[in-house]
């Protein structure tokens, strides 16, 4: 039982990630009909712009020690954030512990404009073309976009720790009658899944109760009847990129503690994020939230040990497993309108 | 007994009654008009009798065969071919490969793949799908992209693939709708000459009187899902029933 | 000839003479000039271009003719390079056996997943071939290691039954693939002053195949099957209302790809026989379908070009080092040798991908048809030129039918 | 590539070139090959060409860029550049600084791309086009497994670079290729013991296993020597190699009984694995009354970089260290560091080894025919270079060696103080008979010259 439970708490955590990535896909693909390839490089750059805030926190004031020597015998550099160095040291490093939190608020205007760059300079030309050209060339693009990554970060994995605060695990079990250290969940993740959780929820209210939102619902639905009614309806869309690469990007910055953030973390998460997009319907948000949840959910039963004795393998296949039951028995996903994307 | 029996049909959408026990039944080598308001019916009723839609009740014969439960290319070999309201045709491929589709479409649907036989087979094709082309008219365009005609072009074209079938039973869906006056009164001479030159049975949707009462011999009025009459034109016209419904609005509108 | 229009036949020709003349044509350069670093005209390399090149022929057969996209069609390529080992380790080095059953096994293989695949189409198809893939793949990695090889891949041992041929060669080693005792790992080199010139059994093996291969596929693309796949992805309802069922077609054509595939990896292992999972994944699909793309999709000779495309940049640009660089800017004074090279580092050796991907956008962005319109592009600038100069200027939009 | 010395001929072609253009001929075998070499790619001219296949894209780049600058230290070093480095603390002192038997040595580069079939198109390229003699370098034994085949079959020598495997030297085992890194067998039995002292033998351990061969050998090999040494193994589950969180995987252990969690992943997945473990706040809790740990049995210190501060405390082994203080280490970690302002990494110090032990070998063979080569390596028995004396078995081409227990440092000095020495195991505890279990199954073979 409390297995269970702990095993739920995961999926949800694993699936608020899926969640948060499939929304921003398929907001791109409700409202600009375009299959964007790069949406994972989207991700991975949110994370790389939490790495990029904490260094420029711990850019350095360097000074030589002579009492002490580095590992070729040279005077050592001793090396101290300006950060703490202005605001004295508890301080600073109070700063420099919360670089995560702080690069939200950074990460969210770089991430529009981001989105809004890549749209205007690139998707546009492409909303006419077939699925194929927009599949290669957004492939094209989230090559360079981690490449580029690569060559200023390099291949290793960064480490860009929550801050102290939320380090360690909250004793879940305990709270609701188990024994103790039965199910406990680190306080981070848990952050992020209510994170996620308010994004969705910020997203979902955008749509439904601003006029903006009511122009690109009806946009989605309806693109050239907009059009019509002398709304500029492609401006709109624009902004929904942006939208969505904010969602992409936020979803990475908060990623960064989880995992430390590599330039590959993006096309790890690409083939995923297609798949939860998919099994919740092509251009279905509420869908792709689901699905995301759902897919999290079950793959952390299939990581079960008692699961893989069972059925050896299992927690290799079974997003894909559940992603081909899931067509065959609802072809448009669980929430999907009938004939999108079906040629 | 018609070459086409309509017995009960009903259909549902939800709470919608789309169809409520239509029968029908359509003479063999006849030209039969089934006219009505919109959202009369006749779209569903069309494609429950091409296997598109299946009805939730009643039975639809073709020549004596059930073709409920059939999937669509099952009926068109039974001799049912269908011309949609737009134009349904292969826009990437040439006007000529288009025509060569229906010829080398077997009634059981088999395919070549020996290269020999299957260049052989093609000279076949070929000719037979010349030959049709020169009959509707079309040589001229063979090698153009079909997607690049007009659309009297491709109604004109997609009428002869479904003609290079030899179907017993053609259905046409508003087959002038969204046409220019000189191309419907085109598309009028063409089935008109259609019907004396080859005796097929001719079903036809359409919503331009014009249309129907230059070439219908008996039409079906639908209302809401139901038959409200059927009849000779000349009745039609006259029924009080009818203007009441339908004819009213729609001559005033025309 | 061969039952091919005229046209057909010159395309045919091309790839035939490419194929045979590929060790002279790759290796333009001489081994002493600093530009032999983009020779391409080395066994392996130009198996590679060959092999894939039918992997991507057959992959457009599937998506060129009936634009159903499949995402994992690098399991069928893997299926049946395992297929290949196997018969290597139990039956004997004879490549025929090996590539028979790489065939097959893919073909098997691909009958399953297509007819499961085959109830969806547009992107739903998509992500129903690349779960399975995806799960060939994840299966072959771990827990089909007995199978499989896993991570190190199949390889062959020592200990193989190899029951028709020998399990050790007298002087202790594997034996290694061959046709009836022709090694495919033979080569004879023609030394022309400093240009030389290397011919490799294996690979006018692969070549003489692809020259089957191309054949093949031009017949299929001219044939009544293939004007119904052609029709296929112009309009399915319309086929349907013309008394054909899709499906079977789609089918075939599934199979038929899907067996080019296998072909493809029966060839992979028969000039080098090992298996590795990797060929599987996803990534390795996606290639296939960027050849196919990139190069023209539904063209013939298109999916050709894009293989050959990526598999040089994958080789040759990867192998370019700074050393190199400095070789090669070292006429110039070295404050600005340096600037340059450091210029042009980020885009090779390691920064190959950046190369690739900026390729990708840039064919795509400018030239939607692909390698192909490219092509088409140089010679209607030609075309023009001559018609201006006789004077003809009838602009005759007739169709091109893809080539 | 061809296989017999009896096919090769020359014959001349006449043809009607110009007076610039030499007489064309037709041969078999390399063009790199004098006439009567006898094996594949025989130097010719005054220089050697070596192959350095390392991965230069995909998740091991960072690790196979510092392969690539131990490599071009090394050539350096073997033509004479530089400060030496090793070669001043070789016990072997057959290299002069005077490239290998006088022959200036040039390299060629490729991306392993950390896939096999990769690995292979770009060792074959260097051996078909470059007229590589010896091939080496990678980053996992995937790649390490399927180059040293490759190079069987081609008849070059192949010097693996990093590849932790048993597999390598175990059932994949080939004669033309060499291993001087250490193995999950060494792994286990060096640990074990550091393990009882600082954790008893009362303890219970879970396992989360890369599920593919190299995590196999490393699990088989840590649960062995644990468990002889009184540990209880409590359960042991494979994770997906795509895996990129592992939560669902370690939030279990806690409630399995278990107190120790045994993380056998490398790269990036040992690196998300321990930081979600650290993050589940494992290393605080008390199990059975003990103090739960966390050991990783091989580390880098590129992937200690990469966890942070997670791998702080945790036990785990290393082939090399920089912080090692014999003559060897500090020699090359001078060069290593002048050259290029940082500490070289154990892959980078594998990588420089086997570059020189091959120079070396083919010196006091006299010849680079890689039959002589692998006789001089086998059975060979050197030091000063950095993990004691050493011995290149014949049995299995396997270096025996010290291996060292390192863990994670609580207050690293500098970014690259990430990891410090717990203890130095000597080569002969970590030594293993050439037909012990974990490594049976696979055949060296006979070296093979190639053609």
């Amino acid at each position: 039982m409390d297995a269970f439970i702990l095993q739920i708490l995961n999926g949800l955590d694993k699936g608020s990630a899926y969640a948060l990535i499939a929304l921003g896909l398929t907001l791109i693909f409700g409202t600009l009909g375009v299959v964007n390839f790069a949406h994972g490089a989207l991700f991975m750059i949110g994370a790389f712009v939490a790495v990029t805030v904490s260094r420029i926190l711990s850019i350095s004031m360097v000074v030589e020690d002579p009492t002490k020597t580095d590992f070729l015998g040279n005077p050592a550099k001793i090396s101290t954030p300006y950060v703490e160095e202005w605001f004295g040291p508890t301080i600073g490093a109070g700063i420099l512990d919360w670089a995560v939190p702080i690069s939200i608020i950074i990460a969210i205007p770089i991430m529009i404009v981001i989105g809004v760059i890549m749209e205007r300079g690139l998707i546009q030309h492409f909303y006419k073309r077939p699925h194929a050209d927009q599949i290669l060339v957004t492939f094209g693009l989230a090559i360079v976009l981690q490449e580029v990554i690569k060559y200023f970060y390099g291949a290793n994995p960064i480490p860009t720790p929550a801050p102290a605060a939320f380090i360690g695990s909250f004793d879940f079990g305990a709270m609701i009658g188990f024994d103790p250290n039965t199910i406990i969940y680190p306080y981070w993740r848990l952050v992020y899944f209510a994170f996620s959780a308010i994004i969705i929820a910020v997203v979902f209210a955008f749509l439904q109760f601003t006029t903006f939102g009511m122009v690109v619902r009806a946009g989605m639905a309806d693109r050239e009847t907009v059009g019509l009614l002398g709304i500029n309806i492609d401006k709109r869309f624009t902004m929904m990129f942006g939208l969505a690469a904010a969602v992409a990007g936020l979803a990475g910055v908060m990623y960064a503690p989880i995992n430390s953030p590599n330039y590959h973390m993006g096309m790890d998460f690409l083939v995923l994020s297609f798949i939860v997009v998919v099994v919740g319907g092509m251009g279905s948000l509420g869908g792709a939230v689901l699905a995301g949840f759902l897919l999290g959910i079950l793959e952390s039963f299939a990581s079960m040990s008692a699961v893989i004795e069972l059925i050896p393998g299992i927690n290799q296949v079974i997003i894909y497993l559940v992603a081909i039951i899931i067509l065959l028995t609802r072809p448009r996903g669980l929430l999907g309108r009938k004939g999108v994307m079906e040629d | 007994m018609g070459i086409l029996e309509v017995k009960g049909v009903g259909k549902r959408f939800g709470g919608l009654q789309a169809l409520g026990d239509v029968n029908l039944s359509v003479a063999e080598r006849s030209v039969h008009a089934i006219i009505g308001p919109n959202g009369a019916g006749k779209s569903t009723l069309l494609n429950c009798l091409v296997g598109k839609l299946i009805p939730d009740t009643g039975s639809v014969l073709f020549d004596g065969q059930s073709v409920l439960g059939r999937s669509p290319h099952e009926i068109n070999q039974m001799g049912i071919s269908r011309v949609f309201q737009t134009p349904e045709i292969f826009g990437d491929l040439t006007v000529m490969e288009n025509m060569m589709i229906p010829c080398f479409a077997k009634r059981d649907g088999a395919f070549e793949m020996n290269a020999i036989a299957s260049v052989l087979s093609q000279r076949d094709i070929a000719a037979k799908a010349e030959e049709m082309l020169v009959e509707m008219n079309m040589a001229d365009k063979r090698d153009m992209h079909a997607s690049a005609m007009s659309r009297g072009d491709k109604r004109r074209l997609e009428i002869g693939m479904c003609l290079a079938q030899e179907p017993r039973l053609l259905l046409l869906d508003e087959p002038t709708a969204g046409m220019a006056r000189a191309d419907t009164n085109n598309t009028i001479d063409l089935l008109k000459q259609i019907q004396d030159e080859r005796h097929i049975t001719i079903a036809i949707i359409e919503h331009d009187m014009h249309v129907v009462f230059s070439l219908a011999e008996r039409i079906t009025v639908l209302a809401q899902g139901t038959p409200l009459v059927e009849d000779t034109p000349d009745n039609i016209k006259g029924h009080p029933k009818v203007r009441e419904a339908y004819l009213g609005e729609s001559t005033a509108a025309a | 000839m061969l039952g091919l229009t005229r046209k057909d036949t010159t395309i045919l020709l091309i790839v035939t003479v490419l194929a045979l003349g590929a060790p002279f044509l790759l290796n333009p350069f001489p081994i002493s000039s600093p530009l032999a670093q983009f020779n391409a005209g080395y066994p392996d390399l130009m198996q590679r271009f060959v092999i894939f090149g039918i992997f991507a022929i057959g992959f457009n057969i599937l998506f060129g003719l009936t634009g159903y996209l499949s995402f994992g069609h690098a399991a069928f390529l893997g299926v049946g390079s395992y297929a290949g080992v196997w018969m290597f380790k139990l039956l004997g080095m004879n490549v025929i056996p090996a590539i028979l059953a790489s065939m097959i096994v893919a073909g098997l293989f691909s009958v399953l997943i297509g007819y499961i695949s085959l109830r969806r189409s547009g992107i739903y198809f998509s992500i129903l071939t690349l779960a399975f893939a995806q799960m060939s793949f994840s299966l072959a990695y771990s827990v089909l290691t007995p199978i499989t090889g896993g991570e190190t891949g199949l390889q062959l041992s020592l200990n193989d039954p190899r029951i028709l041929g020998q399990s050790v060669t007298p002087d202790g080693n594997i034996p290694v693939p061959s046709l009836f005792g022709l090694e495919m790992g033979e080569n004879t080199r023609l030394v022309i002053s400093n240009w030389v010139f290397t011919f490799n059994v294996g690979y006018y093996f692969c070549a003489v195949i692809l020259i089957l291969a191309f054949y093949l596929s031009i017949r299929i693309f001219r044939s009544p099957f293939g004007l119904m796949l052609r029709a296929i992805k112009t309009n399915q309802t319309r086929l349907n209302y013309t008394g054909l069922n899709p499906k079977p077609y789609t089918l075939a054509a599934f199979v038929i790809s899907g067996m080019y595939a296998g072909l493809a990896g029966g060839l992979m292992v028969a000039m080098d026989p090992l298996a590795g999972a990797e060929r599987m994944f996803w990534t390795a699909s996606g290639e296939v379908v960027l050849m196919a793309i990139l190069g023209g999709a539904g063209t013939l000779i298109g999916p050709i070009l894009g293989a050959g495309f990526i598999k040089y940049m994958e080789n040759i640009v990867s192998k370019i080092n700074e050393t190199i660089l400095h070789n090669w800017f070292a006429f110039l004074p070295d404050g600005l040798e340096d600037i340059v090279v450091s210029m042009v580092y980020p885009f090779i050796g390691k920064g190959w991908h950046l190369t690739l991907g900026i390729l990708f956008m840039l064919v795509v962005i400018f030239l939607p048809g692909g390698l192909v319109e490219g092509g088409q592009r140089i010679g209607r600038i030609f075309r023009r030129k001559k018609k201006k100069e006789t004077g003809d200027g009838s602009g005759a939009t007739t169709v091109n039918p893809a080539e | 590539m061809s296989k017999k010395i009896t096919r090769r001929g020359v014959l001349a072609v006449t043809a009607g070139a110009g007076a610039a253009l030499a007489m064309p001929t037709i041969f078999d075998g390399s063009v790199w090959a004098d006439g009567h070499s006898g094996f594949t790619n025989a130097p010719q001219g005054d220089t050697v060409t070596l192959g350095f296949n390392v991965p230069q894209t995909g998740p091991y780049a960072d690790e196979g860029a510092d392969e690539l600058r131990a490599y071009e230290l090394a050539v350096e070093h073997l033509n004479g550049g530089g400060d030496g480095g090793m070669m001043s603390t070789f016990s072997s002192k057959k290299l002069q600084g005077n490239g290998i038997l006088g022959k200036k040595v040039e390299y060629v580069t490729g991306d392993t791309q950390t896939k096999s079939d990769a690995a292979r198109a770009s060792a074959k390229s260097m051996i078909e086009k470059d007229g590589a003699v010896m091939v080496t370098g990678g980053s996992s034994s995937g790649v390490a497994v399927a180059v040293q085949a490759l190079c069987q079959e081609a008849g070059i020598i192949f010097m693996a670079g990093l590849t932790h495997s048993n597999d390598t030297t175990g059932k994949d085992k080939r004669a033309n290729g060499f291993r001087h890194f250490f193995n999950s067998y060494m792994s286990g039995a060096a640990l074990a013991p550091v393990l009882a002292a600082n954790y008893g033998t009362d303890r219970k351990a879970y396992h989360l296993t890369a599920d593919y061969n190299w995590g196999y050998t490393t699990e088989e090999a840590v649960r062995s020597s644990t468990e002889a040494m009184g540990w209880e193994t409590v359960n042991a589950v494979k994770t997906p190699l795509a895996s990129t969180d592992f939560s669902s995987y370690i939030a279990p252990v806690l409630n399995s009984g278990a107190d120790v969690l045994v993380l056998n992943h490398y790269g990036g997945n040992m690196v998300n694995s321990l930081t979600n473990a650290v993050q589940f706040g494992l290393r605080d809790k008390s199990i059975n009354n003990k103090n739960f740990e966390i050991i990783v049995p091989l580390y880098s210190r590129l992937m200690a970089k990469g966890a942070g501060a997670n791998v702080k405390g945790i036990f785990g082994s290393t082939n090399w260290h920089w912080s090692l203080q014999d003559e060897g280490s500090k020699a090359f970690v001078k060069s290593f560091g002048t050259k290029y302002g940082f500490p070289p990494s154990q892959a980078a110090h594998t990588c420089y080894v086997q570059a020189m032990l091959y120079a070396d070998a083919v010196e006091r063979a006299g010849s680079f025919n890689p039959c002589a080569v692998v006789e001089a390596l086998e059975g060979f028995e050197f030091d000063g270079m950095g993990n004691g004396p050493t011995l290149y078995r014949a049995e299995d081409h396997q270096c025996f060696k010290d291996v060292l227990v390192v863990k994670g440092k609580e207050n690293p000095d500098s970014e690259f103080d990430l990891l410090e020495i717990v203890e130095v195991t000597p080569a002969e505890k970590v030594t293993y008979a050439a037909d012990h279990p974990q490594f049976a199954g696979g055949q060296l073979g006979t070296c093979n010259p190639g053609a």
